[in-house]
């Protein structure tokens, strides 16, 4: 198996140009440029069609118009063009068109900066634009990740009819790290819903208006059912979880700098583990409950004011505290900071059972 | 430990970011997991421009570090910015053409090379960069000699072979500067 | 005092000053300035006219242009 | 007794929601005998907006994707983009077209889409109550302009027709209206021309169609469509603007 | 006092000119679209602006010019248009920008239609576009309410510098009720920060861009502590909760429904009362983990597939079970099925100290 | 010696974040001289764009708002409408302008709002790294356009000033470059006449300059001068296309 | 109860509304509570339209109405939609005009009026809203006859005073009739 | 067979078939159909010229017309 070292912006790309994609739409924003560029280069080799939009108003609807017609459709931003790209979300979760969203965070609000965050978790996870729907949000941590969860988000676009987002931040885009790149499939779906000319048969509509609210609410429970069944798609991962008493809870880039700050406590003697969240729509409630079941408490660390958190809370349920550190505006928690955290916990809760200290498992 | 973390800084258009990406991929070529983590945006432009890398034998944690084993400094504001933040214990490699102070920490090891005239004698002074890796790689053996030079064989594919040769020859070069100098302080050793 | 002034430090050395200069009197500093640009310098106070071109196509602003008084004129004043 | 006039086999059999004398039902006829005429029904796809046309799908047999509001030439372009060889034609209304869907329109046309647009010009906001549009005459009162539309204050009569024939990418552009039996002729002519430049992969191209909105204009149908040929024709002046040919770069 | 009969869109529009708004901006959509038809025939007699702007994303874009001017500004809309302003309203936030923003709910996701509906909550509550920015958010009940926050939202925007929304939905804004509107006010505003042209003073600049992470962090610290300090705006109503073994939380349209049951169910004995939250962020938490404390059962109803629920839960901790009951699409809850909701709770959990029956208090 | 060129009091004294040879800061300083020429600059509102510009209120000084991504007319709008007798202008690239901003540069232009634009047309956007803009030319490579622009994918180089001036409430439409003294002094001549039609409330005003960007062609700055005249000035032809009195409705 | 709610239900164009607006007024102008909720959107052209009044001496919990206690039908599909919904003991009032069966449920009670008639012999036919309004206050004096007066004279001002004279006297021809005719049935009465 | 059908059920009596009548053939049906609207109906079918202005017009497309074949075609075919 041959590594190649590459950005996790153009790791995305690759990747979905090996899941099948068909057409990418998107608008120039910093930092996930090179996502776009690397399709404008490639993805016309594989047949497929790049087009730089006029806006990410635009783009989302041309996403739309694409992913409607049939074809793996893909489109990349960052939080302004993904706050822009809200209604087009919504008719897409409406209409059932299914589709992989990539938003790779930077500071906020407003134009903020362009270094790496996740202030845009809750616009992510917690609605999918105005009305009920909602977004899959898949958020990896590594450039291998986010190859893997690339073929992922197209498969559960494709199994739940609904909009997919790989939700990273500026760093994750921008650095590099091996990775195996996945072999390219030929992706079997169905589309028998799709608008691609009637031919002689019944046409087929792509639409998300029903002016009778009992036959909206019947659509709207259809869509809620359909995030039921993904709770099976729940992933996450453990990392000397199972004696944690300190429980980090931390997902994409902010989870690895925790993991470091897990070893680094570890060696000093600190019980700390670490649940990543891998799917944040659906989110592991469960996992995080029975981890903080097992524990004396969780810290949440973000790089944002703090909304994961709030997942985590409706997840624990007042069993254990939760605390929360969080960095924003582009800064990046580091791991001696978030071991800082785990010893200030530790101090509070008190230590527990001391763990043989070094050795990473 | 098994895990590496180091940091490149200096102005852009130093060569900061492919210093760390030639030593990433010879990482990946070791069979090593590694991160290269760039500073990006408006720094890019004039600026400052530094580069974190962590290479480890196990999955890499955390990319992002605040407190480097080596840092290699390639201006003055780099060793001001990076000084304090080094591991004790640490190795600070600093390319003395362009910075005209010295360590005052007395907890790390320093590794001065005047990389400049080095790599000027060799054909272009853009290739300092390369004569520095060279000292890391005489100072902490991160990656191997080999490793490096077919990381850098790789990017310049054989049209651009005599340029690859440039480069490694400016490798070469900073690996016997750094062997030759015995590092001026060292509280303690490893990084 | 000579014709023009160039701001040493607000100076990028982006040379559109010397490429418009009609006599060709400008140049460019060996040394860096702060942020790591050789900037302009006249080279050649003698033949320069005053003419603000350089000034006018300077994106930095980096020029001032003086012209000598009409002779009489400080009398004037 | 032979039939000389009847339903298109692409206008489905289901009655309109529109309001009594809407010209929408005509424009909806002639899209439907061209779609016929040319053959071309199993590999169209049509692209509805948001305005009262939005249920275009129910009454034109063909497949059809409903845009966000104004959206339509870029959903359009992403079928088209995907589907090379289908037909792809938008149906907007004014507001959805010419003011929210400005920046929509203007690039799809500049970038030469091969795609059809029917533009339904009736001066107001249908569907939400008549409220003004980019192409609203001056003086004309409209519930958001409730003294007249005074340019001053909300701008003049936005000529679409005329803002996008100059641009390259565009092939085919014309006026027509949904006034008379004479003028309805025309308009069909056009739309025909329009898909068939389409069909020729000439580049983009469009029909504005002077339309009626008898409620938002708070007239009877007869009266409205007086008042399109004497109000709206002077101001939106009718026949083709560009053919395919003329005027590409 | 003069009693006038208003509808909800008129009524807010009404007193936002009392409250001395000078600028409406805004776009036409069904079900608000009488507050700019109300604000078009009257804003200019006060000699404020009224404008139809493009779209929505231009109209919020000009308030944020006027509200950046110094003036009260204020737009409305609904659901579609409130997911276009997504990135208008990160912006207004980031620049710390004042004004008023009316978001009257429809059915969605998607075009939807054009019935009542509550879906909008996590758009309106959890985040104000992409970044960490939050909205105030009001939410009247009857059409006197409206007028009151109103003023409210006027006084709130210019106290915190933060776009303040009033969350409806179309039923509030197309029914009528008799209000008592509120006096005419002459605002006392500090509009030192504003662009009004410098005069002989220095420049001022209102923007949301800062490169530097630790400046845009410390910024956002500083939203955070407004929000934080918001926390005194908190307002709820209590009905029938003092004795409540059964807490019904709702708010806006469902809670009127509710209140409604309450009394049938208290009329038949039940011991049910309503909790109805008036500012969702800040959301009256303590107000319902207090009323929860003392009941058996805390029962949600909304007109959404279930979106404050989470922030009750967030409140409840587990304390005692939450259940939820909501309609969607546009269908509207009627008092009879939440009467029943009660019934069914009240037999889950036990139907508690049996109440006097009828009588309204 | 008598100072014959100097830097404008609006203009600060903080050095540019631009890079070497980049013609904002020649731009930039046109409109500090024609802010101070005219004696308006307590009265004076700028709106900075999203573009490399971005931080244009660090240069000029006067009262400034930064505007999302495109929005710069609305937020100009919004200002001016409220303050009726202050100076309003926006500086936008071609990327804010002309893509994103569409749909409010069109209607801003149509309503006849009477705000100054500052047009920095670059046939790039500088400030992402050098993608296509709706500008850029035929053949020309960008990162989204590696092969260069292909008119059959990426549509033609969109001509702002000719699409603007024919709009009746459009009073002054100029092109100018910024591409030696003679054209620079051009204009500033235009910057000045359109800010001057806007203190006479003639209408909306709009300049474009023709622009360099070196880093985003990837030329040197005296190479990215040159391009500039030989391949942007035949696409982007020159001179006032309207003028105050002209072609209003 | 001191709270009485009642729909309205027909054809748009039939007046709907503004029965229930006029009652709404004069419930205002009697100090009460009331709350007017009118059926909007797509309904509005040619379809249905309803409209729900609650009239209440204190504050009106839901504007929302499943079983209200009163209907007003202006033509067939009008009852057969609302004649299940209504409280046993409650009232239906229908527009015998434009309704071709009876009331099928014997818990309610009915009266029927030949509204059109009577309306297009005062001159319009489309006051026929009126004379239901009438019928209304006969059987469920909800409001006073003379709030309603007022009510329309507040909507007519004296510019159109013979608008305002013309609906009044339909008013009072439906209360006329409505207190001449018994209710059909009458299984309980209260509304 | 008259010249022209309306769709009784699909006409919405907009009227403006009869205006662009020529001849003015038709008129209003008294009667309401079951949305409520007076539907058109050919007055006078013997002066019909089968000219389709009023199908053309029709939003509701609710007129089809018919034409007699000319003599002799029954035969041809
Ligand atoms: C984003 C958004 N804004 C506003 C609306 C409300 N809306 C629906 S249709 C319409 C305008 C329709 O006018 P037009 O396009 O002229 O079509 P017409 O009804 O006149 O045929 C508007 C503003 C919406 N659905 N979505
Ligand atoms: C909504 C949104 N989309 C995209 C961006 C990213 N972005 C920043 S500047 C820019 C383009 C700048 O190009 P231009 O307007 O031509 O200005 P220039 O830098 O060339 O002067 C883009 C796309 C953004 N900030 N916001
Ligand atoms: S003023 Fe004229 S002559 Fe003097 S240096 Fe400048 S360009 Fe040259
Ligand atoms: S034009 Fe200005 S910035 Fe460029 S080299 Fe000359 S003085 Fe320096
Ligand atoms: S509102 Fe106007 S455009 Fe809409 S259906 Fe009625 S007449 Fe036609
Ligand atoms: S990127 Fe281009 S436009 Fe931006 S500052 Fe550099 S040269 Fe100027
Ligand atoms: S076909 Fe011609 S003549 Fe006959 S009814 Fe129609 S319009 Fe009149
Ligand atoms: S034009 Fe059509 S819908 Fe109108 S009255 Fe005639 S037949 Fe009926
Ligand atoms: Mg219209
Ligand atoms: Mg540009």
């Amino acid at each position: 198996m041959t590594r190649a070292l590459m950005k996790g912006n153009e790791a995305i790309a690759e990747s979905a140009l090996r899941a099948g994609v068909r057409a990418y739409f998107g608008y120039p924003i910093t930092p996930q440029s090179e996502l776009p560029e690397y399709m404008a280069r490639r993805l016309p080799e594989h047949g497929g069609v790049f087009l730089q939009a006029e806006s990410e108003v635009a783009a989302i609807n041309m996403v739309y118009g694409a992913g409607g017609a049939g074809v793996r459709a893909m489109i990349s931003t960052s939080g302004p063009g993904f706050s822009l790209m809200q209604e087009g979300l919504s008719y897409l979760v409406g209409a059932e068109v299914p589709c992989v969203v990539v938003d790779m965070m930077r500071g906020g609000p407003g134009l903020g900066n362009i270094a790496p965050a996740q202030g845009d978790y809750f616009q992510a996870t917690k609605s999918a634009g105005h009305g009920d729907g909602r977004l899959l949000v898949l958020a990896p941590s590594t450039v291998q990740e986010a190859c893997d969860l690339t073929l992922l988000a197209f498969d559960l676009a494709d199994r739940y009819r609904n909009p997919v987002a790989i939700l990273g931040d500026g760093l994750l885009g921008q650095m590099m790290e091996p990775v195996v790149l996945p072999d390219p499939v030929t992706p079997v779906r169905d589309t028998a819903w799709a608008t691609t000319g009637a031919g002689r048969g019944p046409a087929r509509v792509i639409t998300s208006i029903d002016l009778e609210p009992e036959a909206l609410e019947a659509h709207d429970r259809h869509l809620q059912d359909k995030y039921r069944c993904a709770q099976r798609e729940v992933r996450w991962e453990s990392y000397r979880l199972d004696d944690a008493g300190i429980v980090i809870v931390a997902y994409g880039i902010a989870a690895r700098v925790a993991r470091t700050a897990v070893d680094r406590a570890r060696a000093g003697g600190l019980d700390a583990g670490l649940l990543r969240p891998i799917t944040l729509f659906p989110f592991p409630s469960q996992a995080v409950r029975d981890a903080a079941g097992r524990a004396r408490a969780v810290l949440v660390v973000e790089l944002s004011a703090g909304q994961m958190v709030e997942d985590v809370r409706l997840a624990v349920e007042g069993r254990v505290p939760v605390r929360f550190y969080g960095r924003c505006g582009g800064v990046v928690v580091t791991p001696p900071e978030v071991l800082e955290q785990i010893e200030k916990a530790a101090a509070d809760v008190g230590a527990g059972r001391r763990v043989q200290a070094g050795g990473t498992s | 430990m098994a895990t590496t973390d180091l940091i490149v800084a200096g102005f852009g258009g130093q060569g900061i970011l492919f210093l760390g990406e030639i030593l990433a991929r010879a990482a990946v070529l070791e069979g090593k997991d590694v991160t290269w983590l760039p500073s990006y945006g408006p720094e890019q432009r004039g600026g400052t421009a530094t580069c974190t890398v962590v290479i480890g034998d196990e999955t890499i944690g955390s990319p992002v570090v605040a407190d480097p084993a080596i840092v290699i400094v390639m201006n003055r504001p780099s060793l001001d910015k990076f000084e304090p933040r080094v591991r004790p214990g640490g190795l600070v490699i600093i390319n003395a053409s362009m910075v005209d102070r010295s360590v005052r920490r007395s907890d790390v090891r320093v590794i001065e090379v005047d990389a400049m005239p080095q790599a000027a004698a060799l054909g272009d002074a853009r290739m300092a960069n390369m004569v520095m890796l060279g000292a890391l790689l005489a100072a902490a053996p991160v990656v191997s000699v080999e490793a490096v030079g077919r990381a850098l064989r790789d990017h310049f594919p054989p049209p651009h072979a005599p340029q690859a040769a440039a480069n490694i020859a400016a490798v070469a070069r900073g690996l016997t500067l750094g062997l030759r100098r015995e590092p001026k302080r060292a509280s303690s050793i490893g990084a | 005092m000579s014709r023009i002034v160039i701001d040493r430090e607000l100076c990028k050395g982006c040379q559109l000053c010397a490429v418009v200069c009609p006599p060709g009197v400008l140049a460019f500093s060996v040394t860096l300035n702060s942020r790591g640009y050789h900037p302009a310098v006249l080279a050649d106070d003698a033949r320069c006219t005053s003419c603000t071109a350089c000034a006018l196509v300077c994106p930095d602003v980096a020029i001032t242009v003086f012209r000598p008084e009409p002779a009489g004129a400080g009398v004037a004043r | 007794m032979k039939q000389v006039f009847g339903r298109p086999p692409v206008l489905t059999a289901a009655p309109t929601h529109y309001c009594p004398g809407c010209t929408h039902g005509i424009a909806h006829r002639l899209v439907a005998e061209v779609i016929d005429e040319l053959g071309i029904r199993g590999r169209t796809i049509g692209v509805a907006s948001v305005g009262c046309s939005v249920f275009a799908y129910d009454y034109l047999d063909v497949d059809f994707q409903q845009a966000a509001h104004g959206r339509a030439p870029a959903v359009a372009t992403g079928i088209k983009r995907v589907l090379p060889d289908r037909v792809v034609f938008t149906y907007q209304g004014d507001g959805d077209l010419a003011a929210i869907g400005t920046a929509e329109i203007i690039h799809a046309a500049n970038r030469g889409e091969r795609i059809t647009v029917i533009f339904i010009n009736n001066a107001v906001y249908g569907m939400t109550g008549g409220q003004m549009a980019p192409t609203t005459l001056l003086g004309m009162r409209t519930t958001t302009t409730p003294a007249g539309r005074d340019a001053a204050q909300a701008g003049y009569p936005l000529r679409v027709a005329e803002l996008l024939a100059p641009l390259p990418g565009v092939a085919y552009v014309s006026r027509a209206a949904l006034s008379s039996p004479a003028q309805i002729h025309k308009a069909k002519r056009a739309v025909r021309r329009a898909f068939q430049t389409q069909l020729d992969g000439r580049g983009f191209s469009i029909v504005e169609l002077l339309s009626t909105c008898p409620v938002g204009w708070g007239l009877e149908p007869i009266e409205a469509m007086r008042w399109l040929e004497t109000e709206m024709i002077p101001v939106f002046p009718l026949g083709d603007l560009k053919v395919p040919g003329t005027g590409g770069a």
